[in-house]
């Protein structure tokens, strides 16, 4: 097994499915020659040329609006938005087309397209740069949205995402892009949609997170019991829509404890969902209010370093939520 | 040519030729314009009746329509549609009994069973792109569709449809900017009826014609009179042979009238004057192009007597037919969200 | 005091407002001689001509851009967007325009634009002309989100809105238009935005709700009363974001048991954080688990009368819902 | 003239004249372009020294932004910039020590307090509207801003700016749209420097010059060569007085050269020739200028001196300045999502 950065396993899994096959093209802004402005794509115009890795104008909703279209004609498109917070302009084309197509049309047309986009903060990219809005897609049936955060599930994941029938939101956190290595099993890797994954077991508390927040979780949870403050099992969503509702629960049930960590702000985020779920389908086994941690309730994250770092959740603020939820 | 400014407004390139179409085809073009006449008729009957909820209409677009898909291959060629694409999407092989099953919502409506509103006509068997009611969106898919053909080396075409008021939309721009970059094989095909509802043309932009937009993307602009099936098919056979060429996309302007309400839910007495309306149907593309083909010789008073029955009889058989099919089953609802 | 549908309250509430303050202006598609497609600006554009009743070309964005635009320039700008669904091409102008001017100016520029447009459905108006998609703006922070269903609440809040320093988004229940009639209390009536109201008290469980929902949610209440079902309290949500987290803790505390309904999808609606907040601030008090219903999980909703049928909550769905609360 | 093509590309409409500026003000000129590049050398050098996480350049753009600056109002007219708008800003008032401080994210940065990436240049003071990074949003509030003034009666003018690959996104189609069915007094500026990133203008759009995109809104589209800065001003000042005449908006498009990598971020040798960034630099419009205004009599040695000390000086002490003020407090996050 392979031991690769984040970045490395997507770019790997790309060339890798491009390579079998012929159906899968790339489309995006300076996704060419640049090789993405996180050079995700290196090297990749020059294996495939120029047909099958396209240089788009700017313009996110013909992105995803062309990609659309070269899906129902036969294709299996990735579509690369340069950053999650130039995906706005594109909303119309994903919200209200691709992740409707299939229900329109009864069945008879489907839309099979990838969108691959870098989100997330704490790399001094501002309010326009660092967003995390995963939620407004999440909320919306015939979409699916995946955040692995590990390189093995990024591989995984994106293989399933590009052979998936249906559009697919792949996140990749760009400060994980180069933080984050780990080992990557060899030949077509796959890990299902919708599957969540126990990083760590334990019995006292359960942290539900995803992206960087996990690793923030798994430091926290690893400290609180170094000082015996009880057993944490920490679970990784991975997948966002379709949740892992089985894996959620089966946790809950055996701790009783729940603490939900993202790094988008806590209104309305994927935290509010799982939140919700939890009280619905394990009301009787909940021995603590179901506790949230989310960024900061302004609009966006702050260039200047101090307010950037207050507007994340740390190892520290996660910890002390945690011994809160201890107490109960 | 690379812009209607080359013309006088609204005159078609050769408006005298009919091209190569033989008298047999000229006679089709006529009872598809009849039969989406009739069958659109019919809607508006049943609409009245509190049949149909909602009727939207190709009434005055026919003949831009007929005449546009004689010039393509329908079974090769891809149609994205908008909802006055009746006539087109008969042309493309949509049947009275599909059109009427969709406008009443039942089961067996192969446009969408039942989900969508009436006029958003689709079916991936006869290329016929599903569409949404947010205007423009197909535009980009419409350039999406031709990339996958160039990919892949196909001379398919992808043929989409809009109105002028539409054009006004960022995925028009954004979607004529693609596809003349990669060079692609679409054609942009907008319906200019001089009304967006009740927004006449010179409150959406500030051109004479809407074919003047190409110049912003590098590819031929053209404007042709609408009500001229044979100028239309004239004008899109050299937007598809370029295409086909791979000598990238064109913009091709009909201009037609709007001979109802903007559908059964407006009222268009409140923001244009009756007689406008009735002037426009003084004019039926419809009722020129019988007159003209009977004239021509090509077309006669037997045939079209023939012609007018056969619709007669499609449109009624349609009607019972749709209404007497079934309503989907409340289980419907939850299928077809994804695929697994 | 005047009976007034709830189309009826906004209509004159618009006109009294531009009579009063010569910076309100209203633009979008139709608004002019046509009065908008449903009749909600009827006659305005005689009585305030087309300089400041303006009929805009066919472009969301750009009605959102210019709306905010004249806002930086001392205008006071109502924008009517036809349908709701039809809203996501302008997402990019709310979510990273609107909402964020105040915010990424430090204070030196803000965004006073009122955004008006029908939602819901049960009127045959299919997937794109139903949407209930309001939670992908009450996830905004600086962004304000209203939902009247009430003409007095409508007029109350329509002019608090156009007064607010910052953007707001005012929903109109199409199908509410016409159907809804009530009292209105005439000359300057105001209702404060982040105000829920008890429209029904009761001590037996509590009903969270906005919209359509809520007139289904009353009925269900009144019919379960009456055959001695309990004692069951409504509330109005009637601004969704901010939340009126006192009006609603203030309920659960006294009634142990919450029914959120709305419209909308449940999965990441407003109910999901209503609910998670419920959790965390009131778990104590809970003495079963919060529930919610909400608009089927599919893309939107269908056009033919069964499907659309089988896809709205209803007084019967709710009441079913109630007896199950009332039972634990 | 209402379109580029009227004329051979990038050669202004009147290259000769200089218009009716004085010799002061052309002094002014050069001096504000020095300045600029002054500071923008001095943020990279920071982002070199691990001082600034972030530099994005005026460098080439200078000369086009310095001359349509003057000729508008500051102080009247509205400035809604783009992210390479440092120089112009300057022009707007923005001083040394403001832009040191937002580069370095200090209390007391008057464009956003440290919130936004550098060069989001703004103050309501000084009528530049915030911007945010998403391109071309700021075209449609150039718009609103501009209708404001107009339904005021005021003869205010707007002035935005974007890049060349910039005009491909929905957003630059429907603001140009709007503004001129409205006829509004606005000026979009586009500043041509052939790239978007790593993209040259060949990927980007199928025409030669992004003014001939004004012909499908009906407004004049111009294009010139913004190395010379009163080359710019007298095609600005032309739109500016069109504006100002209620006779709507003007597209200007300025041919510029990006001297730099597109951001600190970027690493243009991925993508374009070394040579052909060094090319770039030995036509440097600064450069040109002064050379021009010696030869011409404006400008004395001395003179050229005396500003190369003055901007010395503005540089280091806005420098040390911005190096010792304190960060906002991390309290300050919270504040400003609301008004109320
Ligand atoms: C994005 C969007 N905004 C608004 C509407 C509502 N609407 C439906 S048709 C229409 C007018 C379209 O005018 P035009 O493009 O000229 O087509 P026509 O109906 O005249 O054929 C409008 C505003 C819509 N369907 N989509
Ligand atoms: C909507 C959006 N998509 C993508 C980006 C990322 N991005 C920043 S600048 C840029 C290129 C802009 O090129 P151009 O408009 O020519 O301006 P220039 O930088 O060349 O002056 C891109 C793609 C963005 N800021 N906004
Ligand atoms: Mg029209
Ligand atoms: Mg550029």
């Amino acid at each position: 097994m392979a031991t690769k950065l984040l970045i490395e396993a997507i770019h790997d899994t790309l060339i890798d499915e491009m390579r079998k096959d012929e159906r899968v093209i790339l489309m995006g802004e300076d996704v060419g020659a640049r090789g993405g402005v996180f050079r995700v794509s290196a090297d990749m115009i020059e294996e495939f040329g120029d047909m099958r890795v396209i240089d788009t104008p700017l313009a996110e909703s013909a992105i995803i609006g062309a990609a659309i279209g070269a899906s129902l004609n036969g294709l299996l498109p990735i579509a690369e938005i340069q950053f999650f917070d130039f995906i706005h302009s594109a909303m119309n084309q994903i919200l209200n087309e691709a992740a409707k197509i299939r229900y329109r049309s009864n069945g008879d047309f489907h839309c099979p397209i990838v969108i691959r986009t870098p989100y997330g903060g704490g790399v001094h990219g501002a309010l326009y740069h660092s967003q995390s809005i995963e939620a407004i897609f999440t909320r919306e049936p015939g979409l699916k949205v995946v955040a692995p955060i590990f390189p093995a599930d990024a591989a995984g994941l994106l293989r399933s995402a590009i052979h998936d029938g249906d559009p697919v939101l792949f996140l990749e956190h760009k400060k994980g892009y180069r933080a984050i290595r780990d080992e990557v099993p060899e030949n077509g890797h796959v890990v299902p949609i919708g599957k969540a994954r126990v990083v760590k077991s334990g019995s006292d508390a359960t942290i539900i997170s995803y992206g960087m927040m996990l690793h923030e979780s798994l430091a926290a949870a690893r400290a609180l019991e170094e000082k015996g403050g009880g057993s944490i099992e920490v679970i990784d969503l991975r997948s966002l829509r379709p949740l892992d509702t089985e894996t959620i629960l089966e946790s809950v049930m055996k701790t009783g404890k729940v603490l939900i960590v993202h790094e988008a702000n806590r209104f309305g985020g994927v935290g509010a969902e799982v939140s919700a779920l939890i009280s619905e389908e394990a009301f009787a086994w909940l021995d603590a209010p179901v506790m949230r941690i989310g960024g900061a309730e302004v609009p966006a994250m702050p260039y200047t370093k101090p307010l950037e770092a207050a507007y994340l959740p740390n190892q520290q603020t996660i910890g002390a939520a945690l011994e809160k939820l201890a107490a109960f | 040519m690379t812009s209607s400014t080359a013309r006088p407004a609204g005159v078609a390139e050769r408006p005298d030729q009919r091209g190569p179409l033989s008298n047999e085809q000229l006679r089709q073009m006529y009872e598809t314009m009849a039969l989406a006449r009739g069958l659109d008729e019919r809607m508006w009957l049943l609409n009245r009746a509190g049949q149909a909820a909602f009727v939207i209409s190709c009434q005055g677009h026919e003949a831009a329509q007929v005449g546009a898909g004689f010039a393509l291959q329908p079974g090769k060629d891809f149609l994205l549609p908008y909802y006055r694409d009746l006539a087109i999407s008969l042309h493309f092989g949509l049947t009275a009994r599909d059109v009427m099953l969709s406008l009443l919502g039942k089961q067996g409506d192969p446009t969408s069973n039942g989900r969508q509103m009436p006029a958003h006509y689709s079916s991936r068997k006869l290329k016929i792109v599903t569409g949404s009611s947010p205007v423009a969106t197909q535009l980009p898919h419409a350039a999406g569709v031709a990339l996958a053909a160039k990919i892949r080396g196909e001379d398919t075409v992808a043929f989409t449809c809009t109105g002028e008021g539409s054009t006004n939309q960022g995925d028009f721009h954004e979607a004529l900017n693609f596809a003349s970059v990669r060079q692609l094989p679409v054609v942009f095909f907008v319906e200019n009826n001089g009304w967006a509802i009740s927004v006449p043309m010179a409150k959406q932009m500030n051109i004479a014609h809407v074919s003047e937009r190409a110049a912003g993307y590098g590819i031929p602009g053209v404007t042709v009179d609408g009500s001229d099936p044979i100028a239309v098919y004239t004008a899109v056979a050299e937007a598809v042979e370029r295409a086909r060429r791979g000598d990238g996309p064109t913009l091709v302007e009909a201009l037609v009238a709007r001979f109802t309400a903007h559908s059964s839910d407006d009222d268009d007495r409140m923001y244009r004057p009756l007689n406008q309306a009735q002037e426009l149907r003084a004019n039926d593309p419809n009722l020129r192009f019988r007159a003209r083909l009977i004239e021509e010789g090509v077309m006669s008073e037997e045939q079209v007597k023939e012609i007018e029955a056969r619709i007669k009889v499609q449109v009624n058989d349609a009607t019972e037919f749709a209404e007497n099919a079934p309503y989907p089953d409340p289980s419907e609802l939850t299928l077809h969200v994804y695929g697994s």
